[in-house]
């Protein structure tokens, strides 16, 4: 067997916006873990939530032509933003159900659909194919003390058999992955409730309701910072979560990690190679405090 | 275009250890009897033996004229083998396929046999002389498809392993070009071949699955298959055959071997397994299966074809 | 509509096997509600699709018809629990067969048709009979049956060789 | 040479009017082996029958075909009378000149030709038809009935009221199943031990039951009449028969901290135990797991106080072979739970509750435990974790039903009225107390069903929120239980003290590999099939082998029990009789051809084929051939079809007969 795990990668729209920081982290994490990573070349964006709402077929097309794109690279597709990576999931599942939607998503792409390729999410690739012993011992600067919120969101593991990254209601990879890395986790009840999503521009009031919940359950749970894998999740746990406090008259101070950031900490990387920097709420009295930095 | 040499020097070795192993079992009484393959008389040929005395062991031979699938004897002409103890029998892959279809069908049990394998390279073609040496070309047409040079589930195989390089699949290229032609032009070329059967019934005699004590095509009350040798009744017969070794049938050939009108025989079996690999994901001969794919269903087999 | 049908030159030969349980039934309801259909189908009844041998099909073309159909109970309707299922793999592996040696498949139908489903019975027949009717008659297992002799072409050196010696 | 006899019929004008049926009879008279043929106005009427039976004997004739309407009409009629008039019934056939011909055609030189080719055919068909005498099977007029819950205990007291001996087997230590489990029944609200228990003492004095306790069935052999089935008693460690059941030993047993299954693991029971105390039969079982006899050698206690000296710790399980005509399953259903399933499962728990591990989310039998007056809180309605009453009780309806995501679609048909039955009991039982109820649909058809789910919201203060929980968490000793309410279309947040979950009806671990002991057939959930939806609701395809109550699919009590004393008519029917008739159309094996190759057995949906060993004088075996059980098969024919030497032969439907007809066409 060969030792070097290779991917295709698909960064998604978010990662060279608002999430820049992820995609940083991301490649500069699998580089130090000796995983390989290429771009998948001409990659666009998956359509993401608007695309499916308002047309199917655009969304499933859309998909579809990414992951055909990806069949040029050798290797499985890592995917990062928890959204990307639903989609694609989604347009796998259905493609392989309904055979008319096939059809119609191959005229439009104009090529045969082609489903055997595997759509990973970062955290199936740490927890499954590097596996925790080789992540764990990788690490040099184990993340101890540090109480961490493993938050999921929506989409990392539902509806029921289309992500399939693990039990849909009550994971556990994401601990299991921070956990390697020397992490404590806190039991909290809200890992998979709905931070609002992209409602945070067009109703704020709701996102601002439900993100609060969020917060308040890892605050209560003893957590000093949260852990994501979506970057809309973490848009809005992190740069929503000043206005959360003055409009609730509550105070988290909860740095929100994307996971690749924690987990980048762990096996020895440097804060700028991880775009900490960019996080609104300010890790580093929280790092420096756990002798972390 | 020059001919590529199939390499068979391992055969030496592997006649060696099954003589070795031929004689430990004799001499120790687990076998009684070991059909195997022994130098005929033409140069280089080879004919079936049934031996059981140890000090026989040594006629045993494996050569590319090691053609034959001996499992024929185990079953209809096993009047030849005496009834006491355990039976060997030398196997080729292919030839082990019709032993696991014949458990399978509950004409042999496993427990009654010793396996002794033999990693082969391939055979040669019946139109080739026995002394021919062995080359893609003079390589029996089966053998350009084999999935089984290595057998499997055997109590014996020798540790040689056979180099295979990659051919053309000759069946799987007359299967292509027959299914590109129209009905009419594929009728018109049966229609050729099966006039010329003479109705001599080798195939049926040397195949493993014609096991029935009362073919269908003998019989006459009712006479369901015209039995004379016209062309109606020919074509009748090999329809007939070809459909009772569907998902049967694994391929070893010898109806198309012994067929002395030389009809491609194997060709309608060989599209058989090909249709029921692509309908039901059946292949014969890799496992003893309770049920076959034609004594077993899926409720969700496909029915586009059904109005 | 008699006059219609008197202008075909050619009326095929239509065997038609049927279970008793649904197709036949259907054909019955098709009869009791008066419903019209061409003549030209011959019906054979079976308790159930799993009785029908293939053999029968290839008799059928061999005793002259023109199309044959095979019709039974809906999937999980089988009177016998899975006849039905068992026919069903059964023909699919034969009708590949029959294709491979030259049949047109248009001549041989499959359908299932319910006891209430007269009208699929009358769609069916009158289907395949017109069907049918537009491919002419079945001509190769006739032609076949015409020929008396071993009818090999002589071509190939040795056979010539034979032929001449005798 | 056979002398056939035709006999066309008009059908009034049905046939005539488009078929020249006296052309027809002129033209068959000229067919090879037709000795007469003639052309009558009603052939099934009284005249026409009377013609048949007279030409019969006048003629002497040998073979019959009525040329008429359907045979699904009248082919029962005209058998008859040719039986009457001293030929064999299959001997006639006839053919459907009617639906198949008069009545689809109008073209009457069409018509009266292709009637002429149908009567040709079926007098080909009937010249190989063979004399086929009827079948006879004797039956066993003793029934088993499996499980002895309140469906099995119907069954079995209704064929023994009838007088027939029945073999009533139970796995568990005592009867009465999940019915004896509850506390009251809907919609009246009786208690339902009261109602239960006379029923299981009836059992248990019926002099025509024998009961077996503690028991499994282990092997089933033969066919409808006559079936031999295996019953292992497992080792009671009490011997039955000298037990008086005072339970001293007991009271006396040092293990008492037992989780007791009858009490849904709340209450605490001994090592050597009964599961209630109107367990019937009232003789203790000794638990080996929990045993310290058993464990450590050491102990023996409740040996030393039993008086008649019962307890015997050698006893070992026992296999008994009971004789049996007929089969009734009633094995009854087991309960869906939210835990975590292994990988792959098609079943998934729920992950969002919490896969079960908060200690006050229960389940609804948990709660009917609670509830009893003889569970272990004494019929207190108490919190499992800390003893506290509840005072905001939220009941959750379709968990696993109705859940395609969970892998179950069905719906479990009772839960929407023992929801409303547990609001009411709690708001009789928690004085102050709320309950709460998220529901999708009320599902509430029966007598008096509707008005007792009415009555729980608008008398007895239940509330009733239309949607569905999507998440449960322990918070402090609460239970947040957020939820939408769709009417209002808002998300609600409930801190409960206590969650009752209605969770789905699954039929019986293992109910599939019992099923595969009977050879009857089950869906993909594994609830037993019944031959037809509608009209053979009781009966497997299976002969001989009948269900009752939810190992079929969910149900209630009532339906339970009215399925249940269908089930034993269905067995009293078989066992009016001494012999069971059935008709001859059943395959045979030709021996002398068999191969023993068994596709036919592979094939066969009934079980019907059997191998059988052939030996010469001497006892040596010659070979294993099939064999088809004329009890049990169906007369399909797919053997046949499928034999490649064509050595299985259905009778009435050989090669010959069809070979004949399509020769004839």
């Amino acid at each position: 067997m060969n030792d070097t795990l290779k991917y295709a990668y698909y960064p998604g729209c978010s990662l060279h916006a608002s999430a820049g920081e992820y995609d940083l982290s991301t490649r500069e994490l699998f580089s130090a873990l000796g995983i390989s990573l290429t771009e998948v070349p001409d990659w666009f964006c998956c359509g993401a939530t608007p695309a499916h709402n308002v047309d199917e077929l655009l969304s499933l097309s859309l998909c579809a032509k990414n992951l055909e794109l990806a069949e040029q690279v050798e290797g499985d597709l890592a995917v990062a933003c928890a959204s990307c990576f639903s989609r694609l999931k989604f347009t796998q599942h259905t493609l392989e159900e309904n055979a008319t939607k096939r059809k119609q998503v191959e005229k439009a792409i104009d090529a045969p659909v082609k489903l055997d390729g595997k759509v990973k999410h970062l955290l199936e690739i740490l927890a499954k194919d590097l596996g925790l012993e080789r992540l764990a011992a990788s690490v040099s600067k184990p993340l101890a003390g540090l109480k961490v919120a493993c938050y999921y969101g929506c989409l990392l593991t539902r509806p029921t058999d289309v992500p399939n990254l693990d039990c849909p209601e009550a994971p556990t990879i994401m601990e299991r992955v921070v956990e390697a890395s020397g992490a404590e986790t806190v039991a909290w009840t809200h890992r998979l409730e709905c931070c609002g999503a992209n409602f945070t521009l067009s109703r704020p009031g709701v996102v601002l309701q439900l993100t609060n919940a969020i917060l308040d359950s890892a605050k209560a749970a003893g957590a000093d910072c949260i852990m994501v894998g979506c970057p809309l999740c973490h848009g809005n746990l992190d740069i929503r979560q000043k206005e959360i406090e003055n409009v609730y008259s509550a105070e988290y101070n909860l740095p929100v990690f994307y996971l690749t950031q924690l987990v980048g900490l762990s096996v020895g990387l440097a804060p700028d190679q991880l775009g900490l920097n960019a996080m609104i709420v300010n890790p580093t009295p929280l790092l420096k405090e756990k002798g972390l930095l | 275009m020059t001919s590529t040499l199939i390499e068979t020097s391992i055969y030496a070795a592997i006649s060696e250890s099954i003589q070795a192993e031929a004689k430990r079992i004799l001499s120790d009484g687990q076998v009684s009897t070991i059909v195997g393959y022994a130098a005929a008389r033409r140069k280089g040929s080879a004919q079936p033996i049934v031996i059981t005395d140890a000090s026989d062991a040594q006629k045993l031979i494996f050569t590319p004229a090691c053609v034959n699938n001996l499992a024929v004897y185990l079953t209809k002409a096993k009047k030849d083998i005496p009834k006491k103890g355990k039976i060997g029998i030398v196997v080729k892959g292919c030839d082990m396929k019709a032993l696991t279809g014949l458990m399978g069908e509950s004409q042999l049990k496993r427990e009654e046999l010793y396996l002794i394998g033999v990693p082969c390279a391939g055979v040669l073609a019946s139109t080739f002389a026995p002394s021919q040496e062995l080359t893609d070309e003079s390589l029996a047409p089966k053998c350009t498809e084999c999935d089984a040079h290595l057998p499997t589930g055997c109590d014996f195989v020798p540790t040689e392993t056979p180099l295979t390089p990659e051919l053309e699949k000759k069946y799987a290229v007359e299967i292509a070009r027959l299914e590109a032609l129209t009905p009419a032009e594929r009728w018109a070329y049966w229609k050729e071949q099966f006039a010329k059967c003479i109705k001599c019934y080798a195939c049926r005699q040397v195949c493993p699955f014609c096991f029935c004590e009362q073919c269908l095509c003998d019989r006459n009350k009712p006479q369901m298959v015209e039995t004379t040798p016209r062309p109606a009744g020919n074509t009748a017969w090999h329809i007939v055959r070809a459909m009772h070794l569907a998902g049967r049938c694994a391929g070893c050939a010898e109806c198309e071997r012994v067929c002395p009108m030389d009809i491609p025989l194997n060709l309608l079996n060989r599209k058989m397994a090909k249709e029921l690999k692509e309908l039901y994901d059946h292949e014969a001969g890799f496992e003893v299966t309770e049920k076959g794919p034609l004594t077993m269903f899926n409720e969700k087999d496909d029915q586009s074809f059904i109005k | 509509m008699h006059l219609a049908q008197q202008q075909h030159t050619f009326e095929p030969k239509i065997f038609a096997f049927v279970c008793t349980w649904c197709t036949y039934a259907g054909a019955d309801l098709a009869g009791t509600s008066r419903m019209q259909y061409p003549s030209n189908v011959r019906v054979l009844k079976f308790p159930c699709t799993g009785r029908i041998d293939p053999v029968f099909i290839l008799k059928a073309f061999q005793q002259g018809a023109d199309g044959v159909l095979v019709s039974g109970c809906h999937p999980g309707d089988c009177h016998y629990i899975a006849g039905n299922f068992h026919a069903r793999r059964r023909f699919a592996v034969f009708r590949k067969l029959l294709e491979f040696v030259g049949v047109d498949l248009n001549r041989l139908q499959f359908s299932w048709v319910s006891a209430a489903e007269g009208g699929k019975w009358v769609e069916v027949v009158t289907d395949l009979t017109e069907k049918v009717r537009n491919m002419g008659p079945m001509t190769e297992f006739k032609e076949l049956a015409m020929e008396e002799q071993w009818s090999g072409a002589i071509n190939t050196p040795e056979l010539k060789e034979a032929y001449n010696a005798i | 040479m056979s002398r056939i006899g035709v006999f066309i019929c008009h059908c009034g004008e049905n046939i005539s009017r488009t078929v020249d049926v006296e052309r027809v009879a002129r033209d068959v008279g000229r067919l090879p082996g037709v000795a007469f043929s003639t052309d009558y106005k009603y052939m099934c009427s009284d005249p026409g029958q009377t013609l048949l039976k007279k030409t019969i004997q006048e003629q002497k004739l040998s073979h019959v075909v009525v040329a008429a309407c359907s045979p699904r009409m009248h082919e029962k009629t005209f058998r008859k009378a040719v039986e009457a008039a001293g030929l064999n019934p299959f001997l006639c056939e006839m053919a459907n000149i009617r639906e198949h011909c008069s009545w689809v055609h109008e073209n009457i030189e069409e018509a009266t030709i292709k009637a002429t080719e149908i009567v040709g055919m079926m007098v080909e068909r009937v010249k190989k038809n063979r004399v086929l005498p009827t079948i006879t099977v004797p039956v066993t007029k003793r029934s088993l009935v499996i499980g002895g819950g309140i469906a099995g205990i119907q069954a079995a007291l209704d064929i023994a009221d009838a007088g027939h001996e029945v073999v009533l087997v139970e796995r568990e230590p005592s009867i009465g199943g999940h019915m004896a489990q509850l506390s009251e029944t809907f919609p009246t609200l009786d208690c339902s031990q009261c109602i239960m228990t006379p029923k299981m003492v009836d059992v248990a004095n019926h002099p025509k039951i024998k009961l077996y306790t503690y028991s499994e069935i282990e092997l089933v052999e033969g066919y409808i009449g006559n079936f031999q089935v295996t019953i292992k008693k497992k080792a009671r460690s009490v011997n039955e028969d000298t037990c008086t059941g005072c339970g001293v030993c007991m009271t006396k047993c040092p293990q008492k901290k037992i989780p007791n299954k009858f009490d849904q693991n709340i209450g605490m029971r001994t090592a050597i135990y009964i599961p209630f105390p109107q367990a019937v039969p009232n003789t203790p079982v000794i638990d080996r797991e929990n045993c310290t006899k058993f464990k450590t050698g050491k102990c023996g206690v409740c040996q030393k106080v039993c008086g008649p000296g019962a307890v015997d710790f050698e006893q070992e399980d026992s296999l008994i072979v009971e004789p049996v005509g007929a089969i009734v399953v009633a094995t009854g259903f087991d309960l869906y739970t939210i835990d975590e399933k292994p990988k792959g499962s098609p079943i998934k728990g729920y992950g969002e509750f919490g896969h079960g591990k908060i200690a006050d989310v229960i389940d609804g039998m948990t709660f009917e435990r609670l509830a009893s007056a003889s569970g272990p809180t004494g019929g207190k309605i108490l919190r499992p974790s800390d003893g506290k009453e509840p005072k905001q009780i939220v009941f959750i309806q379709c968990i696993g039903s109705r859940a395609r995501e969970k892998g179950i679609s069905y719906c479990s048909k009772v839960c929407c009225m023992y929801t409303a039955k547990h609001t009411m009991l709690y708001h009789h039982k928690v004085h102050g107390g709320q309950a709460y109820v998220f529901f999708m649909d009320a599902r509430t058809p029966g007598k008096s069903y509707d008005e007792f789910w009415r009555r729980a919201i608008e008398e007895e203060d239940a509330v009733y929120i239309r949607g569905m929980v999507s998440r449960l968490y322990q918070k402090g000793d609460k239970i947040v239980v957020m939820g939408s309410d769709i009417a209002v279309g808002v998300q609600v947040e409930i801190e409960a003290d206590m969650v009752v979950l209605a969770t789905a009806i699954q039929p019986q671990k293992g109910a599939d590999l019992l099923a595969q002991k009977l050879g009857i057939s089950y869906d993909k959930y594994n609830f037993y099939s019944e031959a037809h939806a509608k009209l053979r609701p009781v009966e497997c395809a299976t002969a001989g082998i009948y269900l009752a109550g939810a190992c079929q699919g969910p149900k209630d009590i009532p339906e339970t029990v009215s399925q249940a004393s269908a089930a034993a008519a269905k067995v009293m029917t078989l066992f009016s009789k001494d012999q069971l008739e059935r008709e001859p159309i059943v395959a045979r094996v030709r021996e002398a051809g068999c191969v023993g190759c068994f596709a036919c057995k592979k094939v066969c949906a009934y079980g019907a084929v059997e191998e059988k060993e052939i030996r010469d004088r001497q006892g040596n075996l010659i070979k294993v051939v099939a064999y088809v059980n004329p009890g049990v098969c169906a007369g399909c024919g797919t053997c046949q079809a499928t034999c490649p030497s064509k050595c299985v032969e259905l009778d009435g439907y050989t090669d010959e007969q069809v070979i004949a007809m399509i020769e004839a066409l």
